[in-house]
């Protein structure tokens, strides 16, 4: 065998540590091979070896999360997640980051964030239906974060809107913490035959490799390492060529996609993501147990003179592979012809168990894929246990008069709406929208299509618990998905994740992940709520200073009849109002502390699971039986934001009272968990009073619906004023006015 | 009712036009290829739907004006068929000249999805004989380019002729006169910014869009 | 052997009459950052392509037929075109 | 009286390898309605102003701060300004 290597003035050593691989990893390289790698093949593995495509540092934690289940149809490992949702039919989907590419261009990174989750989801032979997306970024005052917002913001819209996929749900949060490294996640859910799923792992020898979609050019290339690396003051001149994204080009990708999968001419299938044709050959054939060869002649190329090395590397967007059935290339033709999509027949499946790149007729590359894959490094890296902040007593939460500090917490960034935000992406198209961000549910809905059946899907995380205490917050993060999902009285299925944080390679920030996923795992555990897809995103830092750990959980839900979906938009004049769960008056680490004091401390809310099971089990069985008029779950600001969601979306006045022991603004603002706003017809109320000591769930009444003002402790604000407050921050800071 | 609706490249909601009719009249529906040079014989209506057809990229609807089925559209339009374009079809409608105007950028520059009120301005087309007395209705919209523009003259006798069907109460976008949509003269052509076609029954937030669907049906049984 | 092709620019604005909000806008934008000076901003559009040809007032004649069917929507815009 | 204007162009254009994602739909549209000799359409936006002022070597250095600060996104595009 004859390998040609490229001009290499440095040496190979020197490269490898330029690809971003570590001394010793090159060395495995070298032990592996038996030889120097050319430029090539050590860019095949810098990138297969990459902390995004490898999770060398996270790999071994991840282990921790339970990820079966009677609904989990297939969990992570492959491009997206599957859960059985009945009559056949399954949801697949997957959460990803986009952080760094947002960061340098925030419009196409948050675009092509959108495009490249959502191709995840349609390679495995799903019909995306809806998005989500988390969004996180620096405090409003950063020269920096108006840009960013604008430009992020446009970039989901402009390319979830064009596609047609309708964006129901998301979250936003400002922070300092994220000054110089935006968060950006973005969720995409599909819909299947359960018996129609495509795997990417490579079936037989003999089948054609067939490339489509759009050409491949000189975009983002080394995008996978670049993710795993830590910004620096010049990585934005250092920066390779942004990926542009093409949402029309998707479109006809998922049609296409679609259609070429009905024709039962699949035999496997991957998109080209991080790490483009290298990633998806080397694990197409990998996971197969095969080997691969490639011409890299007919690839499809934007531009003249491409290397290997350039073709094996770009990060060009909308671009697929699949391996056919024997003699199946026909129909391929056909339906890429349809969709105007470039399409080439570009190698074959053997039995090699190597991976072989063929360049202008000369070998160019010729790796074994074991090593590729079971030879990745993977790290135990050290950690510690990260500082938690203690727990707070009530006599050390100062005072404030419960008006100003309800004002003050409704318009803030984080809890003043998304309006500007959200009325920039489609949430109607697919006809199937049940709910969405301006709709007052906890969590998005959508029709399974033709049925009665709707998914409900939330995305929740809670930085500021999680960096007061990793264990906590990470359990906080499921539970409080799993509670938004039951609020609209959904039965909460399975989870994907998006694990943000600073540079693992730090004992501090490795613990803090470590400790995020045993609380995330605990809670899931606990709930039954499994983890069935995920993404990593580490080296959030700039000049040292790690964003907050952010833990972001995606959930999924099903509806078995969606005409008893409940929301906090119906409450009427007459209703009464039940507080379920207790309130014992956690004030660590709340908004009411962050907003009217500036002070961030405290131990954040514990989750106790047991109750925050019990306590939904109820909730969702006084939706069921209709007995619920409105529900809320209560989170950021405590009961009394949740009251003022409530009325502003019911456009009904509240009457609340404190019938506990504890101060008004404690009981007001405490951020206690595993609670829910209830609504329910007054005649109702005795009989929800019975039914919650039978189940040993603490309930109390806490008010009535009443009038056009909320009221409680001598606060009496018109919905007018409550709303004119709400709405005001986020356009006029966009604006330039605030 | 037998009805058409036509699929481009980047349509996108030509799934919900397809189920919009059958849901609220129960109508037959057939999806027809960009490519197509015929139409099916005995449509009753044909639906333009919305989307991104070729991307918007050049201006919103232009390419897909040029389309082989468009011909045949002009052709089925002239002899009286009814035609409807939501969104990017009232683009596609007014750019292969089958309407008048055009539909500008957003006053504000970005794209606007929300639930909108509508004024009822003409009921006695029909696409709106089945509102009966209903003075306004909900749909939701959802666009970048739907702003309406046209040179006076034309303005003048859009509305002389009775030609405005839908205006907004809010105007969200810079719509001259608040247009939402427009009727061509002949009263066989309408073209509508908001969608008919995401408001076929309440658990969609609104059922406004399902009388514009029986009316087409009524009009269908009287011809 | 290779065709011989010409260099085509095809500029495509809003007709006079129309409100071109895009332009507003950059001009609002402008004077916010302190650049008063600046009026009456139009934004367009300029595509330029390689085209297969020798002769110019041929080419001409073709740029003027792509832009009448595709490229200008004559309703709100003009253009003008040039070979080179 | 009126200070003297100067006349602006700028024209923003994507740089060279940044996929053009409307030139690529403009030359399949072109392409599909018979004009095959057409090749690597870009497609750019030209601004058209007027600019208070009456040096045009100073007004260029104000125009590349305009490009640079609003005018064209240097992550992706490319600038040339003309004063006339
Ligand atoms: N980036 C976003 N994209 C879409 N919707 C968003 C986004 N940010 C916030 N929203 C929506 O705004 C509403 C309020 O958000 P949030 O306060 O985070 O909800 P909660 O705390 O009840 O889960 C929700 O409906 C949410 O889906
Ligand atoms: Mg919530």
């Amino acid at each position: 065998m004859s390998t040609t290597t490229s001009p290499a003035p440095k040496s190979m050593a020197d490269k490898a540590a330029e690809y971003g691989l570590k001394p010793d990893e090159y060395q495995v390289v070298l032990d592996r091979l038996g030889r120097e790698p050319n430029d090539v093949e050590l860019g095949v593995f810098s990138v297969m070896w990459s902390e995004h495509c490898s999770y060398k540092s996270s790999r071994l934690h991840l282990r921790k999360f339970p990820v079966t289940g009677p609904r989990v149809i297939c969990g992570p490992g492959e491009n997206a997640g599957v859960i059985d949702i009945d009559d056949g039919q399954a949801c697949i989907f997957k959460m990803e980051s986009h952080n760094h590419p947002s960061f340098i261009e925030p419009y196409q990174g948050a675009a092509t964030g959108v495009g490249g989750i959502m191709r995840d989801v349609f390679t495995m032979g799903a019909r995306p239906v809806a998005l989500l997306n988390a969004l996180r970024f620096g405090e409003p005052g950063h020269p920096k974060t108006r840009r960013l917002v604008e430009g992020v913001v446009s970039g989901i819209g402009g390319y979830g809107n064009c596609v047609g996929v309708p964006t129901v749900a998301g979250e936003t949060n400002f922070h300092s913490g994220y000054n110089g490294n935006i968060l950006v996640n973005a969720m995409c859910v599909g819909l299947a035959d359960a018996d129609k799923i495509f795997y990417s792992a490579a079936p037989e020898p003999g089948l054609p490799v067939v490339y489509f979609g759009s050409k491949t050019g000189r975009d983002g290339i080394h995008g996978a390492t670049m993710s795993s690396a830590e910004f620096s003051e010049d990585s934005e001149e250092k920066r390779p060529t942004v990926q542009v994204g093409d949402p029309f080009a998707e479109k006809l990708l998922i049609e296409a996609t679609l259609e070429l999968m009905a024709s039962g001419a699949v035999a496997a299938i991957q998109d080209m993501g991080a790490a483009g044709l290298t990633s998806s050959s080397v694990e197409m054939a990998g996971k197969g147990g095969l080997g691969i060869t490639l011409d890299l002649d007919k690839v499809p190329q934007r531009e003249v003179n491409m290397t290997a090395y350039e073709m094996m590397l770009s990060e060009s967007q909308e671009r697929m592979l699949a391996i056919l059935k024997p003699g199946r290339e026909a129909d391929g033709q056909r339906i890429f012809e349809k969709w105007g999509l470039d399409a080439a027949v570009i190698g074959e499946t053997n039995t090699s168990g190597h991976i072989v790149l063929l360049h202008h007729g000369e070998v160019v590359c010729d790796l074994p894929l074991s090593p590729l894959s079971d030879d990745a490094p993977l790290y135990d890296r050290p950690w510690v246990e990260p500082a938690q902040e203690p727990q707070l007593h009530a006599s050390e939460v100062p005072v404030a008069p419960v008006g100003d500090a309800l004002l003050k917490i409704m318009s803030c960034p984080d809890m003043a709406s998304k309006r500007w935000l959200w009325e920039q992406y489609d949430r109607h198209v697919m006809a199937d929208t049940l709910s969405d961000s301006s709709t007052g549910h906890d969590a998005g809905m959508v029709r399974v299509h033709g049925t009665k059946k709707a998914l409900a899907v939330t995305s929740d995380c809670t930085p500021r618990y999680v960096k007061a205490n990793p264990y906590e917050g990470g359990k906080q993060a499921v539970a409080e998905a799993w509670r938004n999902l039951t609020a609209v009285g959904a039965e909460p299925i399975a989870i994907t994740d998006n694990l943000n944080f600073g540079n693992p390679e730090k004992p501090e920030i490795m613990g803090q992940i470590v400790r995020a996923i045993d609380g995330m795992a605990e809670a899931c555990r606990e709930l039954a709520f499994p983890v069935v897809s995920g993404n990593v995103s580490l080296y959030n830092e700039t000049n040292g200073i790690a964003i907050p750990p952010t833990p972001t959980v995606g959930a999924v839900g099903l509806l078995k009849d969606y005409d008893q979906r409940v929301g906090f938009n119906k409450v009427r004049p007459g209703q009464v109002l039940l507080l379920v769960g207790e309130t014992k008056g956690e004030m660590g680490s709340t908004l009411y502390l962050r907003e009217v004091f500036g002070l961030e401390i405290g131990a954040p809310p514990k989750v106790d699971l047991e109750s925050e099971k019990a306590n939904g089990v109820l909730v969702r069985r006084l939706i069921k039986t209709g007995v619920a008029k409105g529900v809320h779950d209560l989170s950021d600001g405590g009961l009394l934001c949740a009251a003022a969601d409530m009325a502003l979306a019911s456009k009904v006045g509240l009457e609340l009272k404190n019938p506990s022991d504890l101060d008004d603004h404690i009981f007001a603002f405490a951020e206690d968990q595993a609670r829910y706003l209830v609504a329910v017809d007054e005649a109702a109320a005795h009989l929800v009073i019975a039914q919650a000591a039978e189940a040993e769930v603490p309930v109390a009444v806490v008010g009535v619906a009443t009038g056009t003002d909320l009221i409680y402790a001598g606060l009496c604000v018109s919905l007018d004023r409550l709303r004119e407050t709400n709405e005001a921050w986020l356009p006029a800071y966009m604006a330039g006015k605030a | 009712m037998k009805a058409a609706v036509l699929v481009f490249p980047g349509s996108n909601c030509d799934r919900d036009c397809k189920t919009a009719v059958e849901t609220s009249v129960n109508g037959k529906v057939e999806m027809v290829w960009h490519q197509e040079t015929e139409l099916p014989s005995g449509l009753d209506l044909i639906v333009i739907p919305g989307g991104f057809s070729y991307g918007d990229y050049l201006r919103c609807g232009a390419m897909a004006s040029q389309s082989p089925v468009m011909a045949a559209v002009k052709r089925e339009a002239e002899r009286g068929v009814s035609v409807l374009g939501i969104c990017n079809g009232f683009q596609i409608l007014c750019e292969s000249g089958l309407l008048p105007g055009a539909l500008l950028r957003n006053s504000g520059l970005k794209y606007v999805c929300k639930p909108i009120e509508l004024t009822i301005e003409n009921r006695t087309t029909r696409f709106t004989s089945a509102y009966g007395n209903k003075q306004t209705v909900w749909m939701t919209q959802g666009n970048g380019d739907g702003n309406f523009f046209a040179d006076a003259e034309t303005l003048k006798s859009i509305e002389d002729n009775d030609q405005v069907v839908f205006r907004y109460v809010e105007n969200p976008n810079g719509s001259m006169n608040n247009i939402a949509g427009i009727i061509n003269k002949a009263g066989n052509v309408l073209g509508m910014m908001p969608h008919p076609d995401r408001a076929f029954e309440e658990a969609l937030g609104s059922a406004d869009g399902a009388p514009m669907f029986k009316s087409l049906v009524r009009a269908a049984q009287a011809a | 052997m290779k065709a011989p092709t010409l260099k085509a620019k095809v500029h495509v604005f809003l007709k006079p009459g129309v409100l071109d909000v895009q332009g507003k806008a950059v001009e609002g934008a402008l004077h916010g950052l302190g650049w008063d000076g600046v009026a009456n901003v139009r934004v367009g559009k300029l595509l330029e392509f390689d085209l297969d040809g020798s002769d110019p007032e041929a080419a001409k004649g073709e740029l003027k037929a792509m832009c009448e069917k595709l490229l200008a929507n004559t309703v709100i815009e003009s253009y003008k075109v040039e070979v080179a």
